[in-house]
């Protein structure tokens, strides 16, 4: 597991060292800046007047279908990779099968896609 | 190795990785003052021009007076989740530096599947909008990280389509051998911009959407959410989301840069350019993608949502797809791709032993 | 004809009665009349049929006889028919108390017609085929598929209590038949076979022979059925209609003991010997405690009900003495009873058509408004008592012979049963047909009418004819039962040289 | 100390444990069971790529990735349904998945 | 590499036609709008005709084509027949149906089909990856199959029980499967078999365990049988009796591959769990569903009474247990739709059959249906000579061979109790007083109602047909 750890390791500290100046970051207000909290000013942002309801309130259905596309497109992202990357050794056979793979999925885009689930209007 | 040797060794990558950072954030700074003045020049004004000769040092103003603004959390806010978001937001987009190569062999970890990596952690980002937008329980907040959650992943598909595309030509994960790969007697026309234009299109404007840079910065957009998932920010909390974006934009020139313009490459392949270091190259590149960037907020007005969602949805998944399938069939016609080294199969063992 | 032999066509003419019934539109009076005449007919037919079996049958031979196969479940299991002269008696029962069942039913049954007549005829196949089966296989598949008919006999067109009679019997039986079929399977995995032919030739090991007896014991123990599994017996026969309790005195209860001497003695010989002592012990309970219980009832059926049960009694107790006498007084009791309590059942149904009770105490003094009826229900209660001269005495001086022969204690006990039965027999004979005529219900009653008189005039015939001439039906049993007594003489012999030499 | 198939497997174990103990001891949210069930999945990867990597096996690391596209299937629809519960019931709260009884 | 011949894709043709087909459909319904349901629901019964067809002109020999992910062998071909069957007798159940309670989906047969290759899938799988991937086809197709009536808060509850149990029951048999593949190396079933012998290592014992309480709940087997009466119950009618039908076919052919497939080597170890679960299961079924009154209720737990029964053939383990669960299977498949068609058939205005008192009488109103479902109900609780008599024969039949006598004691004691809820059915349509009559019966029921009401009362004419190729399609797998 060395070669892993020595091609990982960098990896680690730089997001280590990220980390370290975003929170450097985040804390320094804490610290320097001067604070005095008042209700209204904790109050949430609402165009001047106070909150109606709850905040958490039901959203629209379609940012749940674009959720659902989205794994879905991404998977199919994540099997092109190894595709793709071998695709120079591949035969006709590994390329129909992913051509075959990618026809499925657009069947099921098209099927969304009929079923107006990417209409925004 | 020793303990010693071990620490050196981790020293020496964390200075790496400062000095990195601290140029990136720095080259922000500056690039945040070009954004402002294109987009001022391209509209006749002068943009900022007080802090520091013609305005230079204006981030840098800005850096200090977030500093010492007065830190608000709403009192209807989950505190943790709250602080959480920027940090995590922050963190991701500065960390998918580690693996993007400046010049040849100058990346902080040169692993075999970079840009898995960057992908990856450039999706990652999503979850400090949706942390910073629901933590914050405000209505303002809460859809405009719905927004930018849509309009996120909505365009890493396509994203991750084109880099298939690119991929395919490069027959590596490591974004090292991708820009070696780009490296032909062709010089600027062997780099895979031209080959591929149109997911280089693809890619700039996806790149924009996914970054919600202007023409697609819906989620913050004023006239309706006012400032998106960050209204409730102030002080360095808002400064790390303007951060990370800027890094992110960066991080997306770069990628830009790396995939379709051959990284440090010099774009005529002979001498006396090639003597010029590829980190210049390397930067130059990435300024001229951001300048692009910031010539396009200038100058194209802010999409609506459903035009957004159908483009990405509707016109780039198609169209990647179907780049997808021409360039793999291209390829496989012409047997231009890449074949990997010869290495011996590897020995499967049967079972665990007991 | 279609490549079937006589047998199958005893199995197919009911069914194809029951298709036609089936067939019929509508529920007016037309309709439920042909399903009457048809299921008569049919059953007719079938009767007429068996006896063509019977010309051809040769009953001077212990040997299977009219067999055909025809391709089954594989190689090892067919669908074999045949009959020797253990099976060929009681088809001939079957199908002769078929027609009467009919008849019986002809005026009780008001409702859903043609769902009984159908009910009746599958149920005849199934009992056919029990007794004709020469599969073991096939011989379960009848002995169970009996129970839907009957378990719809008794729930639609039962008395008050039917629905929990018919589940009773309905559970009751199959509990006790499906440990035969593991045995069965148990019987295949060892001879390779279920062919009965085959398996009869067939010597399992002892201490298999042990469970696979447990196993076929519990199945036509319950049949039977045998004190302490007899309880379903009394409330279904109080329950059923009628021509329901005839068929199951008459016939149902004679599947457990042909599956006794059929099955448990000559291929389980030794197993039978071993526990030979258990049922004497659960034959002279049974004869004495049902005999005992009998006498305290106060309903009819249930009282010949009790008295199947002690018959019955005597029915294993001859079985189990394992000598000639015994088996065949056992298999003429079977024979006589079968007529015998059948008659006593129509007889109730008779009095139970006219005043719709079967309460002993609601009757008394038949004999001045129905003479006829009066003499058959005497003649028939003697022969149920046993008395010489009937078919009832035959089987039960054999049996009780074959068990002084074998052990006198039991004789002895079993002769009390005797004595027993003819103080409830004759009891409910007096408590019902004699004394005064006070009850007002009564006054109108009127006497056998001409269906009836039909009905009772071969069984009155039969039950003397037999109790005068034994002798052809006695021959009929006599060569198979030779060859049962040698079988299971040959193990007895095996086990005292194998005891000796253990020794 | 070397980190050894021993230990990947324990991770999974302890993983595959919270995630089943999540969805039976958990009785407040469905969301949680779903994201147990993630867990279960997780805890399956973690010890298909240990195995993989143990035996030089690349099959192990297929399946892994079969599974993955499995599991993000699988949370699409579970999600899917659940949307359809919460909008029929007003609430996704796991003692109220109690329509059917006995 | 193994070469892939194109011709080796012909093995798989079955499978390529439902899967084709439900694309192709799928694509119909979202093209042509108000009559799709019409088109897909007759076009997905074609295509499922199609199937077996092709299915029927497979060859019976043992090939392996696919790498030997995939297998097509005599058990396969059968179990394929029975799966496609199972699914075109749902979809013929449920036309009319769907039209009524107002919910035409054409998505509905398209779901059916792609969760008719699944379960193809798993019967041909013969490795672990294409087992897991027919499973989660089938499963998922059935999660949302199961919540395909959206307004109905009952039906989002089945669907949403069935989808956490269903996930949390794959991950079980994923982690078991994952176990298997590091402690034998490989994921090939036939690879496995010949690894493992002798001793089993602790940690495949496990796995083995992990994927045995996998397959335990897609065949819904006590002790992970908890979800099958509410998912039954809430289920749209015609769904429930797919679920009953086709999907146990094929997670039981499943089970069967899996545990003859890969270990028959080691079936002391794995046979005390079938054993185990078969008595639980039987005894459930028996018990439980005495105090039911809701009839849907109540063929659950008469599914997992017998799937109790099937387990005594595969806990057997020899060819003639595995006959005896192909036929069992194949019975059982024409005892539940038989069933669950008369279900469907008997509405009462809007109202459709839901508990058992309102079948009351109907021996009266309807002589025919109540004669064909009391001949279902008495199948079922194995009275010869209808056919679930043999199911249940030839599974005791293998228990006494492999010299499983209390597993078979107590199955044969178990169905005497099974028989008594069964026979109360019968009770209630025979002796009660009647009700007011249904309604007709829709075509599509009374079709499949006729055709099972025929194969349960007279398979014991001619028995031979599907008994003895049930004994060659054992023999395939040995």
């Amino acid at each position: 597991m060395n070669a892993v750890v020595s091609d990982y390791l960098p990896l680690i500290i730089f997001i280590g060292v990220s980390l370290a100046i975003a929170a450097a970051l985040l804390v320094a207000p804490f610290l320097l800046a001067y604070k005095r909290p008042d209700p209204e000013k904790l109050s949430a942002y609402e165009c001047g007047f106070n909150a109606f309801d709850d905040a958490r309130m039901k959203f629209d259905i379609r940012f749940y279908l674009v959720a659902i596309l989205f794994i879905i497109f991404d998977l199919e992202v994540a099997f092109l990779f190894p595709w793709a990357i071998t695709f120079g050794d591949l035969g006709w056979y590994g390329f129909w099968s992913m051509m075959i793979f990618l026809a499925v999925l657009t069947v099921g885009f098209v099927y969304e896609w009929k079923k107006g689930a990417l209409e925004w209007d | 190795m020793s303990v010693t040797d071990i620490l050196l060794t981790v020293l020496l990558i964390a200075l790496k990785s400062v000095v990195l950072l601290v140029a990136l954030l720095v080259f922000i700074a500056f690039a945040l003052y070009a954004d402002r003045k294109i987009w001022a020049a391209v509209q006749l004004r002068r943009g900022p021009n007080v802090v520091g000769p013609f305005g230079l040092l204006q981030s840098f103003a800005d850096l200090t007076k977030f500093f010492f603004k007065e830190p608000v959390i709403p009192a209807s806010a989950n505190k943790g989740i709250f602080l959480l978001a920027p940090l995590v937001f922050a963190t991701i987009s500065l960390a998918a530096w580690a693996v993007i190569p400046l010049n040849a062999g100058w990346a902080i970890a040169d692993i075999n599947v970079g840009i898995l990596y960057l992908f990856a952690v450039s999706s990652l980002g999503v979850y400090g909008v949706i942390m910073g937008g629901w933590a914050s329980n405000s209505k303002y907040p809460f859809l405009g990280a719905l927004r930018s959650t849509a309009q996120m992943v909505s365009y890493e598909v396509s994203i991750g389509f084109v880099i298939i595309t690119v991929l395919m030509c490069a027959g590596s994960l490591n974004l090292t051998r991708i820009v070696e790969a780009q490296n032909t007697s062709l010089g600027i026309f062997g780099w895979y911009w031209l080959w591929l234009f149109p997911m280089f299109v693809v890619f700039f404007i996806s790149a924009m959407a996914e970054t919600n840079r202007p023409p697609f910065d819906l989620p913050e957009a004023e006239s309706e959410l006012v400032a998106g998932y960050m209204v409730e920010y102030s002080s360095t909390p808002f400064l790390m989301f303007m951060l990370g974006e800027y890094v992110a934009i960066m991080t997306m020139c770069a990628l830009g840069t790396i995939l379709f313009l051959g990284g440090w490459l010099s774009p005529i392949p002979f001498p006396p350019f090639t003597w010029i270091p590829g980190v210049i190259w390397f930067v130059l590149k990435a300024s001229f993608l951001f300048f692009l960037i910031a010539m396009v907020k200038a100058f194209v007005p802010r999409y609506r949502y459903d035009q957004l969602m159908r483009l990405g949805w509707k016109v780039f998944l198609p169209l990647s797809l179907v780049m997808v399938v021409v360039v793999a069939g291209v390829l496989k016609l012409t047997d231009l791709a890449p074949r990997s080294p010869v290495v011996p199969e590897p020995v499967a063992t049967r079972g665990v032993e007991q | 004809m279609f490549g079937l032999g006589i047998l199958a066509g005893l199995l197919i003419v009911p069914l194809v009665g029951a298709a036609i019934i089936l067939s019929l539109r509508g529920d007016d009076a037309d309709v439920r009349s042909n399903a009457r005449w048809i299921a008569l007919f049919a059953t007719v037919a079938t009767f007429l049929l068996s006896l063509v079996a019977w010309g051809r049958f040769d009953p001077s031979t212990s040997a299977f006889q009219l067999t055909e196969t025809h391709a089954w479940l594989a190689e090892t299991i067919r669908f074999k028919l045949t009959v020797d002269g253990f099976a060929m008696p009681f088809i001939l029962l079957t199908t002769f108390l078929m027609p009467f069942c009919i008849l019986a039913s002809w005026e009780a049954i008001e409702h859903r017609v043609k769902a009984y007549y159908v009910c009746f005829l599958v149920l005849e196949t199934t009992m056919i085929g029990v007794f004709a089966a020469g599969d073991l296989v096939l011989f379960y598949l009848m002995f169970e598929a009996g129970l839907m008919p009957m378990f719809l006999i008794i729930g639609i067109w039962g008395g008050k209590r039917r629905i929990y009679a018919s589940f009773k019997f309905f559970l009751y039986t199959l509990l006790g038949s499906v440990l035969m079929l593991l045995a069965i399977i148990a019987m295949y995995w060892h001879a390779g076979t279920t062919d009965i032919q085959a398996l009869l030739q067939h010597r399992f090991p002892a201490s298999m022979q042990t469970w696979l007896w447990l196993a076929f014991f519990a199945s036509f123990a319950v049949k039977m059925p045998m004190w302490p599994v007899h309880t379903w017996l009394p409330d279904a026969h109080v329950e059923a209609p009628t021509a329901g309790s005839v068929i199951l005195a008459g016939i149902l209860l004679k599947m457990g003991g042909y599956g006794f001497i059929r099955f448990s003695l000559p291929m389980f010989p030794d197993a039978s010997l071993y526990f030979q002592p258990l049922v004497y012990a659960l034959s002279i309970v049974a004869i004495i405690y049902a005999s005992l219980v009998a006498l305290m009832q106060e309903d009819m059926k249930k009282l010949v009900a009790y008295s199947s049960v002690a018959h019955m009694g005597f029915v294993t107790m001859g079985l189990f003495s394992l000598n000639p006498q015994g088996v065949q007084g056992a298999m003429f009791q079977m024979i006589s009873h079968g007529l015998v309590s059948g008659a006593l059942f129509l007889c109730v149904g008779v009095v139970y058509d006219r005043i719709h009770t079967r309460e002993i105490a609601a009757y008394g003094g038949l004999v001045n408004r129905m003479p006829l009826y009066a003499v058959v229900f005497l003649i028939f209660t003697m022969a149920n008592v046993g008395l010489p001269g009937t078919s009832g005495f035959v089987g039960e001086f054999l049996t009780m012979m074959g068990a002084f022969r074998s052990n006198p204690w039991v004789g002895f006990f079993s002769a009390f049963g005797v004595i027993l039965s003819a103080g409830y027999a004759l009891w409910l004979y007096a408590r019902v047909v004699y004394g005064p005529l006070e009850k007002p219900a009564l006054r109108g009653i009127l006497d056998l009418n001409r269906r009836e008189m039909i009905t009772f005039a071969p069984l009155v015939l039969l039950t003397i004819y037999y109790g005068v001439q034994p002798g052809p039906i006695l021959d009929t049993f006599a060569p198979p039962t030779e060859a049962l007594i040698r079988g299971v003489e040959t193990a007895m012999s095996a086990v005292k040289t194998a005891a000796l030499s253990g020794n | 100390m070397t980190i050894g198939l021993g230990h990947f497997l324990t991770v999974a174990a302890i993983l595959f444990t919270i995630g089943v103990l999540g969805i039976f001891i958990n009785r407040k949210n469905v969301i949680v069971i779903l994201m147990s069930v993630e867990l279960i999945l997780l805890a399956v990867n973690i010890n298909l790529v240990a195995f993989s990597s143990h035996l030089n096996d690349v099959v192990g690391q297929v399946f892994a990735l079969f599974v993955l596209t499995v599991a993000a299937a699988e949370a699409a629809i579970g999600l899917a349904i659940l949307v359809t519960f919460y909008r029929n019931r007003g609430s996704i709260a796991v003692e109220d998945i109690n329509m059917m009884r006995g | 590499m193994q070469s892939f011949a194109a011709s080796s894709f012909g093995l798989a043709t079955p499978e390529i036609i439902v899967a084709v087909g439900a694309l192709v459909l799928l694509m119909v319904g979202a093209f042509s709008g108000r009559r799709a349901t019409n088109i897909v629901g007759t076009g997905a019964f074609v295509v499922l005709l199609l199937a077996l067809i092709a299915v029927a002109f497979l060859p019976p020999s043992k090939n392996a084509i696919l790498g030997g992910a995939f297998i097509a062998d005599g058990f396969a071909k059968y179990m394929k027949v029975l799966v496609l069957i199972g699914s075109a007798a749902a979809l013929a159940l449920s036309s009319d149906y769907m039209e009524r309670e107002g919910f035409i989906r054409f998505e509905f047969p398209v779901l059916i089909l792609l969760s008719t290759v699944g379960m193809m899938m798993m019967v041909s799988a013969n490795d672990l990856i294409s087992l897991y991937l027919g499973l989660e086809l089938q499963s998922l197709a059935a999660y949302v199959v199961a919540a395909i009536h959206r307004d109905d808060a009952r039906s989002t509850e089945a669907g949403l029980k069935y989808f956490v149990l269903g996930a949390l029951s794959s991950g079980m048999l994923l982690y078991g499967a994952s176990l298997i593949y590091g402690f034998t190396g490989t994921v090939s079933f036939p690879a496995i078999a010949e690894v493992v012998r002798g001793e089993a290592a602790i940690g495949l014992i496990l796995g083995i365990v992990f994927v045995a309480a996998g397959v335990c709940f897609k065949i819904s087997a006590v002790p992970f049988h908890m979800w099958t009466p509410d998912v039954y119950e809430g289920a749209p009618t015609p769904v429930t009796a797919f679920f009953a039908s086709a999907p146990k076919v094929a997670a039981m052919a499943m089970a069967v591959r899996v545990f003859v497939g890969a270990f028959p080597e080691i079936i002391h170890s794995w046979q005390q769990i079938i054993v185990f679960v078969a008595i639980l299961s039987m005894a459930l079924g028996s018990f439980a569903a005495i105090g039911q009154r809701n009839i849907k209720r109540l063929m659950a737990y008469s599914s997992i009474g017998n799937v109790g029964y099937a387990l005594i053939g595969l806990a057997a383990g020899t060819p003639e247990g595995i006959q005896g669960v192909i036929v069992y299977m194949a019975i059982y498949l024409a005892m539940t739709l038989g069933a669950f068609a008369v279900i469907i058939g008997m509405r009462r205005g809007d109202r459709y059959l839901e508990t058992i008192d309102e079948l009351a009488g109907a021996a009266t109103t309807h002589p025919w249906r109540a004669f064909a479902l009391a001949m279902m109900l008495f199948s079922l609780a194995g009275i010869p000579p209808l056919a679930g008599f043999f199911s249940k024969f030839y599974v005791f039949a293998a228990a006494v061979q492999a010299g499983l006598y209390t597993l078979a004691v107590i199955g044969v004691v178990t169905s005497v109790i099974g028989a008594y809820y069964y026979i109360r059915v019968v009770k209630v349509m025979y002796f009660d007083e009647p009700r007011p009559a249904f309604e007709r019966m829709a075509p599509g029921a009374e079709a499949v109602l006729i055709a099972c009401s025929v194969v349960v009362t007279l398979f014991w004419i001619v028995p031979a047909p599907l008994v003895n190729s049930a004994a060659a399609a054992a023999r395939s797998l040995f």
